[in-house]
């Protein structure tokens, strides 16, 4: 299958063209192309939401989702991926993170897009302000894996 | 040694800023730097449970220890997507 | 949740427009749209494929549909679904199958756009026919779940 | 009793036609439809195994006995999506 050079995965400050990002990972070979887009709410935890502001560590957000997608190509028989999170302020209804797969036949693609976003959601440092008409408060997230004891040997950059 | 620390989302708040740069004794893990700062700001303290850290842009155990040069930062839970 | 009845399930012989119904399942309430796009792929059991020409028995085919889309709001807690096939002669790339599905939170949009794919290929009557260089085939295709032997009692229509 | 009969895919193809109108005797079951047409169509006989038959748009048992005015179907392996 086509390398996973062609992949997209982007951080942006400003709405996510899902048409173009999902047209982007569709070639010939493939029979199958599922998507998930993710988009800011009107109601969390029972209250009325305004709007949400997502920061992220740029770089360290870029590299995680740069490892989902190689752990994708590495699991799943899929051709492209496309992977974008949106920073930044979000009204309500726009999309804050969208992820495209295309595969072959159909159950690659979904269980890669699945996996995707379960993933990002899990490891990826981005956090999510929630701003009400009495106040904001951050998400509740997840915790990342706890990384072993071990002190990783990782050079300093 | 000198480290980078970065900061995001309320420990960012806590903190009053997004960046810092702090002078640590060679070796100093990173439960060293993290106690330099809840000693200055103590709401800190509450949140050391949900925290993780990273290590130039990896998680890293807190006992990591760290090298000049390093970027550090304490992770609240990720709430992308 | 808002009812089904805002709901999209066609079978139409043109080209589907799955931007619009991307868009039309999605409501301020949401947070999530899962979506499944089949396409005609070039290869077919290791022969390049020219084109495909899908045929169904258009009311069972709809009602088949219909009763998916049914079982998708009792089975997850979902908002809208769309769900059309095209049919007649595709050319490769083509869209033959679109599902969205939007929901508050991504599991239920992501278990219903599966649930529904899965099911629809297993159940609904639509049949698919692929024209290689050197001749033509059906697909092979999947039996739907043999009914009891206790005869339905549903009257003639 | 008279039962109208549609044919898809691979059965319209050995049929030869896409509907047609039959009579039958009251209380005629779906596989004594069928059989009048692999009388016809001998070909029919090899595809039996992987039909499904279909009774006024429903999935319906071999057994089921018609009515008149019943619309029936021999389904070849579903092969949409």
């Amino acid at each position: 299958m086509t390398p996973a050079a062609e992949d997209t995965i982007q951080l942006v400050h400003e709405p996510i063209d899902t048409v173009a990002l999902a047209a982007s990972v569709r070639a010939p070979e493939d029979g199958a192309v599922a998507t998930f887009d993710g988009c800011a709410r009107n109601h969390s935890r029972g209250r009325a939401t305004l709007y949400l502001e997502y920061e992220a560590y740029e770089a360290m957000a870029l590299a995680k989702m740069q490892e989902i997608c190689i752990e994708l190509h590495s699991r799943f028989a899929i051709h492209g991926v496309a992977m974008v999170h949106r920073l930044g302020r979000l009204e309500i209804g726009e999309t804050s993170v969208f992820i495209a797969v295309s595969a072959p036949h159909r159950a690659p693609a979904l269980d890669a897009c699945r996996f995707a976003i379960d993933t990002l959601k899990r490891t990826v440092p981005i956090w999510k302000k929630e701003y009400f008409a009495d106040g904001a408060d951050w998400a509740d997230g997840e915790l990342p894996p706890l990384p072993a004891e071990t002190p990783s040997r990782k050079a300093a950059s | 040694m000198q480290v980078r620390v970065l900061f995001f989302g309320r420990v960012r708040e806590i903190v009053g800023r997004a960046e810092d740069s702090i002078e640590l004794a060679s070796g100093a893990r990173i439960e060293e730097l993290f106690a330099r700062y809840r000693e200055l700001h103590p709401a800190l303290a509450a949140y050391r449970p949900s925290l993780v850290a990273s290590r130039n842009q990896e998680f890293a155990p807190w006992t990591a220890p760290l090298a000049s040069g390093d970027e550090v930062a304490f992770l609240p839970p990720v709430s992308g997507g």
